[in-house]
C-alpha cells in the first residue's frame, strides 16, 4: 500500500473515531492523533445523550474498542501535529508524541500505581470536580486503559523529589520516568481534522456569576455531576454542601450574543438536564430561561414537548438582561420578561448552557495545516460542493464540531462525509 | 422454611448479562475494584432476549437460589428491540411464579448500562442480600424434587 | 452353591436394612428405590444418597409409576457405585436399552425380586397403595397370583430376575422372613461386613416352577381371548379404533427410546392436497391420520423386545389393552428368532444380526 | 371474526336437534356451499368417537355433530389437515366452542389455516369424560341427548372444566347453533362472521329471528358458571400455591407428558422437556442427589408443568383434554385453566376470542409493562416488590 | 477422538496472582477431566496478552495438539480478540476456545482470597464444560456487487451518484419526475452557506447526466427489492402507460426521495381563498426565478408583506429547521427589491442552528425587517391576528402574506419503506439505523437514507448525508473484494421447527424468512446479527444461536449451581 493511501486524522472524538473506522475498513492505514491520553472526545462525558437519553458509554465504548483493536489504525494519544507539508496525495506530517511514561504494550491497566502516588490534583477532564493523581486515567473506564503521568505534576519529573512510588508499584515494569517526547514523521495522502470544540469560558461573562458563586455550574460540569462514572458517582450534590439542590435555573443561550451564533445543541442539552434533575431529585423546582427554542430535528420537538411538563419555561427577549447574584447558599437570577418587566427567581443551583466555541488549538492547527478559519474561529469549509467538509487546501478535510457546533448525529454524518470525500479523492488519484 | 436466620447459607445466584451494557458494567465494577457478592455467577449472552423461559425455569428448578436477567435500558438495545421482548418474557415467567407462589422474588430483571458500574454492584449485592434473606431455594431443601 | 442372606424380618425391612448398610458403609454412593413420598401414599422412584432418606423407601412395593429402565439409562454410565432396586421386567427393559447403547451396568449393583406383579396405576393411585399391599403379600407368600394386578403381570413368565446381582425371594416366602440371594461376586463382596453373614443357599426352584405354571395358564387364556377377538385388520381396528393418537404408550415404553418418534416427525405431516386425493378415493377419512398405522409401525420396531411390563395399557386414555396386543405380537416375533428380550446383554437384537441360512421359507 | 352474532334464522326442525343440524349441514354439502364436512363419527368398537372428514352425503348420516365425548381436540384434526397450507376445498367443521377457540389460537401460530374453513359451533353443555362414557355408551348417549333437548347446560355429569366453562356459547366461529334458548324454543342458526352471513344468504335463510331470549338465557347460564368458576379456582389455588402444595398435587405425576401431547395448543413437534438437550447428564443427577440427600424421578415432575405454563397458559382454552389424558388423574385441566386465566389477565389477552390478534409473545409495545419497571425500582430500593 | 483441553491461567502480574491462589486453581482444574476420558493441560503464565505470552500460547496449542482451549484471564471485552487471533495462527478453530474472566469477575471484586479462588475455579470449570459443547465454526466469504441504486434525483441523490460512480462502480439513478434536481433546482438563490454556489446544482445535474458510469432513469419507480448487503436484486419500472419493467443487481441502495409540502390552503387557522395574495415560501422561490422579483397577481409590487413562520409545526410535531432561514432570506430579498416595503416576520422561535445563520439574520434585521414573536397566530385572507409574548392580541393587515409550511415526507414514502424493510419514524420520515451514531444507515443492512427523506434539512446537510452514505458504501463494498458476514448466527433445526413464525416476527433485521414449501423458518445468515432473540422466542428450541446454544449456556449454569 502506497503512502498515498494513508490518512491522518486529528482528534479522536466521535467524528475522528468514526472516520478512522470507516477508512480502516476500506483498507486505508489510519494515523489517529489525539492530544489527550484517552480517546472518545466529549461524547463520553455525557452519561446519556439526547434525544433518546441513550447511554453514551454503551454507544461509544464498542466504537473505542474497535478503534484500539483495528490493525489498520495507529492511535497516537498525547500527540499533536506539528508540521504538515506537501499536497493532496502526499503530505509529510510530523507529530509530537508527548511522553506518557507508561508503556502502552506493557501496562495492563490494573491501576495499582495510583494509590502509591503521593500527589493529587484536580482533574480537568472531570471539570475539576474530582481529583486525580500525577499518574492517572482521566476517568473510570478510560480507553486506552493505560494511565499517563502528568509531567507538570509528578514530583520526580518536576525534580521536586526522587519519587519512584508508581514505578515500584508496577509489576510489569511498564513505567519509565525517563521516557522522552518523540517526534514522528508520517506520510499520508489525505488529512481529516476533527479536533472538536470547547465550551465558552463562562467566567468571562461575569454577569452570570460563574466562579463567583459555588452554585453556578456550566453544562459540562453538570454532565459530570450526573454521570454515574463521574466524581460524585452520579450524585447531584452542590459544590459547597453535600446537599441536593431543591431549585435549579437552567440558562440557555449563554454567550450566544457574544459569539454571534446559536450553538444549536444547547436547548436540547438544557432540556435534557431538566429531565435528569427531575428524575434524580424528584421534587425539585426547575426553570429554563430561553429566548429562542432551537430544536432542529424530526425527533427533537417531541423531546422538548415531553420535558416541558417537568420544568417551568421562562421567555426573556434579551440575553443581556439575564444575570445571577447571591451568596454561598442562595442564588438570584434576574431577567426582563416579555412585557419589559424586571423579574427574578431564587434558586440553589444555576446551570449555564454555554456556547460551543472553537477548540483552543484550532488556530494553531489551522496555521500548521494552512487552512482558513472562519470569522467565528472555527475551521472554515470551502463548500463548493455544497457540502461542508472541504477546506481551501486540497486533501485536507474537516469534520465534527471543529467546523462548527453540532450534535453527535451531525458530527458523525460530517465525519462519514469527510471519509466519502477522502475515498473519492484517493480513488481518483489512484485510478489516474 | 428457614429465613435469614441460617447463618452459613451461601446462595447460588445466576446472572444472565447482555454483552453490550450489563456485562460492560460488570467489567467497570471490576476495574473499579468494587466489592461484589461472591455468590453471583455471571453468564454472558449477546442480548438479554436470548434468555428463554426454558432456560430460566430449568435453572430455577435445578436449584438456583436467585436468577438475575440484566440488559440495556429499554430503547438502548444494541440489537434494536431485543430487550422489549425480554421484558415481555420476563413478565410472563414472573406471573407464573407469582400465581404459583414459588418465591417470585428469586427471579429479577434489571436494566444496567455500561456506565453504571456502581449500580451494577448495588443491584447485585442487594439481590444477593434479598436471596440470603429468603433462604435456600426450596427445591434444594428436600429430596422430592 | 451360591450365597444368600437369611433375614428374620419381612422382605421390605430386610432389603431396606441392607441398602442402609450399603450407603452407610460407603459401598455405594446412591440407591435407586421406590419411595412413599407423602401421607396420601404416592410413590415415586428416588435416587437416595442419605440413609435417613431410606426411611420412606418401599423398594418392593407392587407398583410401577414409571418403568425404571429409562431412569437407569439416564443414571448410567455412573462413575460412582449405585444400588438399584427394580422389578424383573424393568431390569429386562434396561438390558434391552443397553443393547441399544442407552446405558451400562458398570458400577451398578442390581437388586430385584421374584415378582408377584404390580397393580395398575389407576388402582394404586386411587387406593393410595395402603389397602392393597396386605392381601397382595399374603397371596404372594402363598405362591398364588394376587388379584387386581395388571393382566400382563398375571401372564408374565419372567417373574424371576434373570441378570440381577441380588434376588429378593418373595414368591412362596413367609411374610415375616425373607432370603436375599447373592448371585454375583460383586453382590457377595458388597454383603461382606453386613451384620447378617452370607451362607450357602439356592433359590427354591419347585416353588417358582409351580408358580410359572399358573402364569402360563393365565398367559394362554389371555392370548386365546385376543385371538378369538381378532382375525384381520378390521379386528385390529376394533381394538385401536378408539386410539386418540396421543402416543402415550410409546412415551412410557421402556423400549421406545427415540427422543422423537418417527410417526411424530415432519415427514409424517401430510400436504392438504394428499388429503384431498385420499378423500376423493374414500369419500371420508380420519383426522388426525395414521392412528392404526402408528401401532403397526411401533410393533414392527420394538415388539420383539417387548418385556410386557404393561405401562402402555396403564397410561392409555382410551383404555386400550395395548400391552396385551404387544406382548402377543412380541412373543410371536421373538419366538421366531428364539429370542428372549432382556435375558442377557450379550444376546444380540434380532434386527441387528442375520444368519445366512435363516428364514428359508420366506420368499419361496 | 366478531364474536357477537349479527343475525339468526330458525331452521327446519326434526324431533331431534342432532338430526336437525345434520340435515342443515347435508343441505350445505348438497348445495355445494362446502366441499367437505369434518364431524365426529362413532368408532367401530362403539364406545368412542373419531374425527372424520367426509365428502359424500351418505357418510354424513353416520356422523354425530353433537358427540357426548371429546376424545381428540377438534383443533388437532384441523391442524393435521391445514398445517401445511390452506386447502382448495371448503371444509365445514362442527366443533365445541373450546375447539374453535383452540383452532383460532393455532391459526395465530400458523398451525391451522382458517381461509378455507367454516367453523360451526353450538351451545355446548360440556363433554362427558371418556372414561365414564366408554363404560356405558348407550346410556350416556341418551343422557347427553336429554341434556341437549332439555336445554340443561349446568350438568355435573360433564368434565369439571366444562362445568365452569363460561365460553360454552358463541365463540369465534362462523356459524353457531343456538340451542340454549328458552324451554321448547327451536334451534336457531346464528352467523358470527362475514363468512357465516354470506353462507346464510346463499342458503336463502331469512335472518330475522329475534335472538334476545336466547342471549338472555346464555347470559344467565354464563353467570351461574362463572360463579362456579370462581369457587373451583379457589380450590385450585390451594392445590398449586407454594412448593409443597404443588409438589403434593403433582406427586403422582409419572412424567408421561401426555397432558402436553393431548393439548391442542402445545404445537411443538418435540416438547423442549422431551428433547435431548433437556436431559441431564448422569453425573449431574448424582451431584444433585448428593446435594439434596435424594432426587425424584421423573426429574422434571414440576419443571415440566411450570415450564409448560410459562409457554402455553397464555393460549389455554380450558378444553380439559389434558385431564382426560392423565393416567394418574391429576386435575391438570383445572390447574392450567386457573393459571391461564391469570396470565391472560396480565396481558389483557383472551385466548381464542379473536383471530388475527397478535399473540402476546410475538409483539411488544415500547411504553408497556411500566409495572415491571416499578417492580425493578422497588426491588432495587430494597423494599419487597408488589403485594 | 480423545479430547485434550488446554487451560491457561493468566496471572495478570499481581492482579490475578495476588488475589487468588493460582496453585489451588491449577490443582482443582487438573482433576476436572479424570473421570471422562479428557486430558487436561493446565498451566499459569505471567501475562498472556504480552508479546511473549501470545507466542507461548501459540506454541502450547501446537505442541500439545490441543483440541480445545481455555484462557482464564481478564474480560473478553479486553482480550478475546487477542486470543482469537492467536488461535487463528494455529490449527485450533477459534470457536473451540473460550475466555474466562477471572479478573473483573473474581480477583478484583471478591476481596476474600479463598472465595475469589473458589469463584475462579467455578468459572473455569464452567468454561471447561461449555467448551466441550462448542463446535467449530467457519467464516464465509461472499462475493459482492459494488454497483449502487440511488432512488431520487434531488440534490442528495445527485451527490451520492457523483461520489460513487467510478470505472469499478456503476450507479443507477432513478427519479420519478422527468427532470433531475428536486427542490434545490427551483431555488433562485441559496442560503448563506452556498450563496456563491448557486449554479452548482445545475452543474451537478449536467455532470450526472454526462457521467459514463451513471445510468439515469427518469420517470421511473422502484417496485421490489430482495437480497442483502452486497447482493440486492431490484425491480424498477417506468411510470405511466408503457410501464416497462427492468431488473437490476446492485450491492447497495440509497434512498434520497426528498420531501413534500402541504398546500397552504390546508391549514384551518390560515384562511386562504383563490386569488388571495397569500403564498407559500416555495411560490415565492418560483416567482423570483420566474419574474426575478416579488409582485402581486396584479403585477404591482406589494407595499407590505407579512411572513408567517412555523406553519404546521405543531400539527407535524417537529421544527423543519430551514424555514427560518428561508423566510429570512425572502425578507432580505424583498428589502433588497425595495427597502420601502414594510416587512413583518411573525416568528415562534428563531431556529438558526448554523454558525452563519445568526449574522445573516442580523443583516436582514438591519435592513428594517421587523420580527414579531407570537404565541398564537391566525389569518383570514390578508388580515393577520396574533397574540404576542405579552399576551396582547393584535390585528394587522398586509397586501401580501407568505407562509412557511412544514416539510413533510414525500408521498410514497410509506410504500417504499415497506418494500425496503425500513421502519418509519412516527413523523412519517424514514427511521435511521441509529439516530446518533449510525444516522444514514437503516434497519436493512445495505440500504441508506439521505437528505430530506431522512428528516427536514437544508442543502448542506443533505449533501453531507449523501457523501456520508457514499462513504459507507465505499468502505463496505470494495470492488473485487468479498464480505464476511457474522459467524455466530442462528440456525433452524428443520426436524423440530413447526413453522409458527414466532422467530420470524421477533427478528428486528428480517433475517428470518418462511419456507412455504417445507413450512418452516429459514435464517438468512448474511443478514442475521446473532442477538439470539429468535432462540429466546422458540418454545421448543428449534432455532438455535450458534456458539450460544442451550446446551452450551446450560453447561455454565450447571457449574454455577454446583
Amino acid at each position: 500500500m502506497s503512502h498515498g493511501d494513508n490518512v491522518l486524522i486529528v482528534g479522536a472524538g466521535i467524528a475522528g473515531m468514526e472516520a478512522s473506522l470507516m477508512l480502516a475498513k476500506s483498507g486505508k492505514k489510519v494515523y489517529l492523533v489525539e492530544k489527550l491520553p484517552l480517546i472518545g472526545g466529549n461524547t463520553i462525558k455525557n452519561e446519556e445523550s439526547f434525544p433518546n437519553l441513550e447511554c453514551s458509554t454503551c454507544m461509544v465504548a464498542p466504537i473505542q474498542q474497535a478503534v484500539l483493536q483495528d490493525p489498520n489504525i495507529e492511535t497516537m494519544t498525547l500527540s499533536t501535529v506539528k508540521k504538515i507539508e506537501g499536497e493532496a496525495g502526499h503530505f509529510n506530517v510530523s507529530v509530537l508524541k508527548k511522553a506518557r511514561y507508561v508503556s502502552m504494550t506493557d501496562c495492563i491497566g490494573c491501576g495499582m500505581c495510583y494509590d502509591p502516588c503521593p500527589v493529587s490534583f484536580s482533574n480537568e477532564w472531570e471539570e475539576n470536580l474530582g481529583e486525580k493523581k500525577a499518574i492517572y486515567v482521566p476517568t473510570a473506564g478510560s480507553l486506552p486503559n493505560v494511565p499517563a503521568i502528568d509531567s507538570s505534576r509528578c514530583l520526580n519529573l518536576t525534580g521536586q523529589k526522587e519519587c519512584n512510588a508508581c514505578a515500584e508499584a508496577c509489576m510489569f515494569g511498564a513505567i519509565d520516568l525517563t521516557e522522552a517526547d518523540a517526534t514522528i514523521d508520517i506520510e499520508v495522502g489525505a488529512i481529516i481534522l476533527a479536533i472538536g470544540s470547547e465550551l465558552l469560558d463562562a467566567s468571562k461573562l461575569t454577569r452570570y456569576g460563574y466562579g463567583r458563586y459555588p452554585g453556578v455550574y456550566t453544562s459540562m460540569e453538570f454532565e459530570r455531576l450526573f454521570a454515574s462514572n463521574g466524581p460524585t458517582a452520579g450524585e447531584i450534590t452542590l459544590r459547597n454542601s453535600e446537599k441536593q439542590p431543591r431549585s435549579v435555573a437552567i440558562i440557555h443561550c449563554v454567550g450566544r450574543d457574544e459569539t454571534g451564533y446559536c450553538s444549536g445543541i444547547c436547548c436540547m442539552h438544557s432540556f435534557k438536564h431538566a429531565h435528569f434533575l427531575k428524575h434524580k431529585l424528584g421534587d425539585v423546582k426547575l426553570y429554563n430561561l430561553y429566548s429562542d427554542i432551537c430544536v432542529p430535528d424530526k425527533t427533537y420537538q417531541k423531546f422538548f414537548e415531553d420535558i416541558k411538563k417537568e420544568t417551568q419555561l421562562i421567555y426573556h427577549p434579551s440575553f443581556k438582561s439575564v444575570s445571577v447574584d447571591g451568596d454561598e447558599e442562595m442564588l438570584t437570577v434576574h431577567y426582563v420578561d416579555a412585557s419589559e418587566k424586571k423579574q427574578s427567581i431564587a434558586v440553589e443551583m444555576v446551570i449555564l448552557a454555554s456556547a460551543v466555541v472553537p477548540g483552543g488549538d484550532a488556530k494553531t492547527l489551522a496555521g500548521i495545516a494552512g487552512i482558513d478559519l472562519d470569522e467565528k474561529g472555527f475551521l472554515a469549509s470551502r463548500n463548493d460542493r455544497l457540502g461542508a467538509v472541504e477546506t481551501n487546501r486540497d486533501g485536507v478535510f474537516i469534520a465534527g464540531c471543529a467546523e462548527g457546533p453540532k450534535d453527535i448525529q451531525n458530527s458523525v454524518i460530517q465525519a462519514e462525509s469527510a471519509v466519502g470525500r477522502v475515498l473519492t479523492c484517493l480513488s481518483a488519484n489512484s485510478s489516474v | 422454611m428457614e429465613k435469614a436466620s441460617d447463618k452459613h447459607f451461601e446462595p447460588r445466584i445466576v446472572g444472565f448479562l447482555c454483552n453490550w451494557c450489563t456485562y460492560a458494567a460488570a467489567d467497570l465494577a471490576g476495574s473499579s475494584k468494587l466489592d461484589i457478592s461472591p455468590t453471583f455467577t455471571v453468564i454472558r449472552v449477546m442480548c438479554s432476549s436470548r434468555v428463554d423461559p426454558n432456560m430460566v425455569m430449568t435453572t430455577f428448578f435445578n436449584g438456583a437460589d436467585g436468577i438475575l436477567i440484566a440488559g440495556c435500558h429499554p430503547g438502548d438495545c444494541h440489537y434494536g428491540k431485543g430487550n422489549y421482548f425480554t421484558r415481555r418474557r420476563y413478565a410472563q415467567m414472573k406471573k407464573v411464579l407469582e400465581v404459583l407462589k414459588l418465591d417470585p422474588e428469586r427471579l429479577h430483571l434489571s436494566w444496567i448500562s455500561a456506565a453504571e458500574g456502581n449500580r451494577y454492584a448495588e443491584v447485585v449485592n442487594a439481590f444477593a442480600d434479598k436471596i440470603r434473606g429468603l433462604g435456600p431455594n426450596p427445591v434444594n431443601k428436600h429430596s422430592l424434587f | 452353591m451360591s450365597k444368600m442372606l437369611k433375614m428374620v424380618s419381612d422382605a421390605e425391612k430386610s432389603i431396606v436394612g441392607f441398602l442402609k448398610y450399603l450407603l452407610d458403609s460407603g459401598k455405594v454412593s446412591g440407591v435407586l428405590t421406590l419411595r412413599q413420598i407423602n401421607e396420601s401414599g404416592s410413590v415415586d422412584y428416588g435416587l437416595v444418597t442419605r440413609s435417613s432418606e431410606l426411611d420412606r423407601a418401599v423398594p418392593l412395593m407392587p407398583v410401577m409409576p414409571v418403568n425404571a429402565a429409562e431412569i437407569l439409562s439416564n443414571l448410567t454410565p455412573s462413575r460412582k457405585p449405585l444400588a438399584v432396586v427394580v422389578k424383573p421386567c424393568e431390569l429386562r427393559g434396561f438390558i434391552e436399552r443397553i443393547k441399544r447403547e442407552q446405558g451400562s451396568l458398570e458400577n451398578l449393583l442390581v437388586i430385584s425380586q421374584t415378582c408377584g406383579g404390580v397393580v395398575p396405576m389407576k388402582v394404586s393411585v386411587k387406593s393410595k397403595n395402603k389397602t392393597l399391599t396386605a392381601d397382595y403379600y399374603k397371596a404372594v407368600a402363598r405362591g398364588e397370583i394376587p388379584d387386581h394386578i395388571r393382566p400382563t403381570c398375571k401372564a408374565c413368565e419372567y417373574f424371576v430376575p434373570m441378570t440381577a446381582d441380588i434376588t429378593v425371594s418373595m414368591i412362596g416366602e413367609a411374610v415375616s422372613s425373607c432370603r436375599i440371594f447373592l448371585n454375583s461376586d460383586k453382590a457377595v463382596s458388597m454383603a461382606e461386613g453386613f451384620d447378617v453373614p452370607a451362607e450357602d443357599g439356592e433359590l427354591d426352584v419347585s416353588i417358582t416352577e409351580s408358580h410359572l405354571v399358573k402364569r402360563r395358564n393365565e398367559r394362554s387364556r389371555l392370548f386365546k381371548q385376543i385371538e378369538s377377538e381378532q382375525k384381520g385388520l378390521d379386528d385390529l381396528l376394533q381394538v385401536f379404533g378408539k386410539c386418540i393418537g396421543c402416543h402415550a404408550c410409546s412415551r412410557v415404553c421402556p423400549i421406545c427410546y427415540c427422543t422423537l418418534c418417527d410417526f411424530e416427525s415432519r415427514h409424517f405431516d401430510q400436504n392438504v392436497t394428499l388429503f384431498e386425493k385420499e378423500l376423493d378415493q374414500k369419500g371420508g377419512l380420519r383426522l388426525p391420520p395414521d392412528t392404526l398405522f402408528f401401532h403397526l409401525g411401533r410393533m414392527s420396531h420394538m415388539s420383539f423386545s417387548c418385556v410386557g411390563c404393561g405401562q402402555c395399557t396403564d397410561v392409555c386414555p382410551a383404555e386400550i389393552d395395548v400391552s396385551a396386543q404387544f406382548m402377543r405380537t412380541g412373543e410371536m416375533t421373538a419366538a421366531r428368532f428364539n429370542y428372549v428380550p432382556g435375558k442377557d446383554v450379550s444376546e444380540e437384537i434380532p434386527v441387528m444380526v442375520f444368519k445366512e441360512e435363516e428364514f428359508q421359507e420366506i420368499g419361496e | 371474526m366478531g364474536a357477537d352474532p349479527h343475525c339468526g334464522a330458525e331452521i327446519s326442525v326434526e324431533k331431534e336437534t342432532g338430526k336437525t343440524i345434520l340435515n342443515f349441514l347435508k343441505h350445505m354439502l348438497n348445495q355445494k356451499l362446502i366441499d367437505g364436512l369434518l364431524m365426529p363419527v362413532m368408532v367401530p368398537s362403539g364406545d368412542s368417537y373419531a374425527w372424520i372428514l367426509m365428502k359424500d352425503s351418505t357418510l354424513v348420516d353416520r356422523a354425530n355433530p353433537l358427540a357426548p365425548v371429546m376424545p381428540v381436540q377438534g383443533a388437532k384434526a384441523l391442524k393435521s389437515l391445514t398445517r401445511k397450507g390452506k386447502s382448495d376445498m371448503t371444509v365445514a367443521a362442527v366443533m365445541r366452542p373450546c375447539e374453535v377457540k383452540a383452532a383460532v389460537e393455532l391459526s395465530k401460530l400458523s398451525q391451522v389455516n382458517l381461509d378455507q374453513l367454516i367453523l360451526v359451533s353450538y351451545d355446548c353443555p360440556g363433554a362427558i369424560p371418556l372414561e365414564m362414557y366408554s363404560q356405558d355408551p348407550a346410556g350416556k348417549e341418551s343422557h347427553f341427548r336429554s341434556m341437549i333437548e332439555g336445554k340443561q347446560f349446568e350438568e355435573d355429569s360433564v368434565k369439571p372444566v366444562c362445568q365452569f366453562c363460561t365460553d360454552f356459547s358463541v365463540p369465534a366461529s362462523d356459524l353457531h347453533f343456538a340451542l340454549a334458548g328458552e324451554e321448547g324454543s327451536k334451534p336457531v342458526i346464528v352467523s358470527c362472521s362475514e363468512k357465516g352471513s354470506s353462507l346464510m344468504d346463499k342458503m336463502g335463510l331469512k335472518t330475522s329471528h329475534d335472538l334476545t331470549p336466547w342471549e338472555n338465557r346464555v347470559e344467565e347460564i354464563r353467570k351461574a358458571k362463572s360463579k362456579k368458576r370462581e369457587e373451583i379456582y379457589k380450590t385450585v389455588q390451594h392445590m398449586v400455591e407454594g412448593f409443597d402444595n404443588l409438589l403434593d398435587t403433582f406427586s403422582d405425576c409419572i412424567g408421561c407428558h401426555n397432558c402436553q401431547s393431548a393439548c391442542p395448543i402445545c404445537y411443538c413437534r418435540q416438547c423442549y422437556f422431551d428433547s435431548k438437550e433437556a436431559r441431564p447428564e448422569a453425573r449431574f443427577l448424582l451431584e444433585q442427589a448428593e446435594k439434596r440427600g435424594g432426587i425424584s424421578f421423573p426429574q422434571d415432575k414440576i419443571l415440566f408443568h411450570v415450564g409448560r405454563m410459562s409457554h402455553m397458559s397464555l393460549s389455554c382454552v380450558s378444553c380439559g383434554l389434558c385431564s382426560d389424558a392423565c393416567p394418574v388423574s391429576i386435575p391438570v385441566a383445572r390447574i392450567f385453566s386457573y393459571v391461564g386465566s391469570q396470565t391472560q389477565k396480565a396481558f389483557e389477552y383472551d385466548a381464542g376470542k379473536t383471530a388475527g390478534e397478535a399473540l402476546p409473545m410475538k409483539e411488544y409495545k415500547m411504553d408497556e409493562l411500566q409495572e415491571i419497571h416499578e417492580m425493578i425500582k422497588s426491588a432495587e430500593s430494597g423494599e419487597v416488590p408488589h403485594e | 477422538m480423545k479430547r485434550k483441553i488446554g487451560v491457561y491461567i493468566c496471572e495478570c502480574g499481581p492482579n490475578i496472582a495476588d488475589n487468588v491462589h493460582i496453585n489451588k486453581i491449577l490443582e482443582a482444574v487438573s482433576s476436572f477431566g479424570e473421570t471422562d476420558d479428557i486430558e487436561i493441560v493446565v498451566k499459569s503464565y505471567k501475562l498472556l496478552c504480552s508479546g511473549e505470552g501470545k507466542e507461548y500460547l501459540k506454541n502450547e496449542i501446537e505442541e500439545n495438539k490441543l483440541t480445545h482451549l481455555i484462557v482464564a484471564a481478564c474480560s473478553p471485552r479486553d482480550h478475546n480478540s487477542t486470543f482469537i487471533n492467536v488461535c487463528k495462527q494455529t490449527s485450533l478453530n477459534p470457536y473451540l476456545y473460550r475466555m474466562i474472566n477471572i479478573r473483573e469477575h473474581c480477583a478484583w471484586i471478591v476481596h476474600d482470597k479463598e472465595q475469589a479462588t473458589e469463584r475462579a475455579i467455578r468459572y473455569i470449570r464452567g468454561g471447561l464444560r461449555r467448551v466441550l459443547f462448542q463446535t467449530e465454526l467457519y467464516e464465509k466469504k461472499l462475493d459482492i456487487n459494488p454497483d449502487v441504486l440511488v432512488v431520487g434525483g434531488g440534490i442528495a441523490g445527485l451527490e451520492v451518484a457523483l461520489s460513487l460512480a467510478s470505472p469499478q462502480r456503476k450507479v443507477f439513478l432513478i427519479e420519478k419526475k422527468e427532470i433531475l434536481g428536486g427542490y434545490a433546482a427551483l431555488y433562485q438563490s441559496l442560503l448563506p452557506r452556498q450563496q456563491e454556489a448557486r449554479q452548482e446544482v445545475q452543474l451537478k445535474i449536467k455532470e450526472v447526466t454526462n457521467h459514463p458510469h451513471i445510468q439515469v432513469m427518469t420517470h421511473t419507480r422502484l417496485d421490489q427489492m430482495i437480497g442483502f448487503l452486497g447482493n440486492f436484486e431490484v425491480g424498477v419500472s417506468s411510470i405511466g402507460d408503457s410501464g416497462t419493467a427492468t431488473d437490476m443487481k446492485v450491492g447497495a441502495i440509497v434512498v434520497a426521495t426528498g420531501f413534500s409540502m402541504t398546500a397552504i390552503s390546508n391549514f384551518p387557522q390560515f384562511r386562504v381563498r383563490d386569488g388571495d395574495e397569500v403564498y407559500s415560501a416555495l411560490d415565492i422561490e418560483g416567482m423570483l426565478s420566474e419574474k426575478g422579483q416579488i409582485v402581486r397577481r396584479s403585477g404591482d409590487a406589494p407595499k407590505s408583506v407579512g411572513l408567517i413562520h412555523c406553519v404546521g409545526r405543531d400539527e407535524r410535531g417537529y421544527c423543519s429547521r430551514i424555514c427560518c432561514n428561508a423566510m429570512i432570506k425572502i425578507a432580505g430579498q424583498i428589502k433588497a427589491q425595495d427597502a420601502s416595503i414594510k416587512v413583518s416576520a411573525f416568528i415562534r422561535d428563531l431556529c438558526l442552528p448554523d454558525k452563519m445563520d445568526q449574522d445573516f439574520f442580523k443583516e436582514v434585521k438591519a435592513q428594517g425587517v421587523e420580527f414579531i414573536r407570537v404565541q398564537d397566530i391566525k389569518s383570514d385572507g390578508l388580515r393577520v391576528q396574533y397574540t404576542g409574548m405579552d399576551m396582547h392580541s393584535v390585528n394587522a393587515d398586509f397586501d401580501m402574506l407568505v407562509l412557511a409550511p412544514a416539510m413533510e415526507p414525500a408521498e410514497g414514502t410509506a410504500g417504499l419503506a415497506s418494500d425496503l424493510g425500513i421502519p418509519l419514524h412516527e413523523t412519517g420520515f424514514y427511521q435511521e439505523a441509529h439516530q446518533t451514531i449510525n444516522p444514514v444507515a437503516t434497519a436493512t443492512d445495505g440500504v441508506f437514507v439521505v437528505g430530506a427523506a431522512h428528516g427536514p434539512k437544508g442543502i448542506t446537510d443533505s449533501v453531507l448525508q449523501a457523501q456520508a452514505a457514499a462513504a459507507k458504501i465505499m468502505s463496505m463494498l470494495i470492488p473485487g473484494e468479498k464480505i464476511i458476514p457474522e459467524v455466530k448466527v442462528s440456525e433452524v433445526l428443520e426436524a423440530f421447527c413447526m413453522g409458527c413464525k414466532t422467530c420470524l416476527e421477533v427478528c428486528h433485521y428480517g433475517a428470518i424468512v418462511f419456507d412455504e414449501e417445507k413450512s418452516i423458518s429459514v435464517v438468512k445468515e448474511a443478514i442475521c446479527r446473532g442477538c439470539g432473540n429468535c432462540a429466546g422466542s422458540c418454545p421448543s428450541g428449534a432455532i438455535q444461536l450458534k456458539h450460544f446454544t442451550n446446551p452450551q449456556i446450560y453447561q455454565e449454569v450447571i457449574e454455577a449451581l454446583r
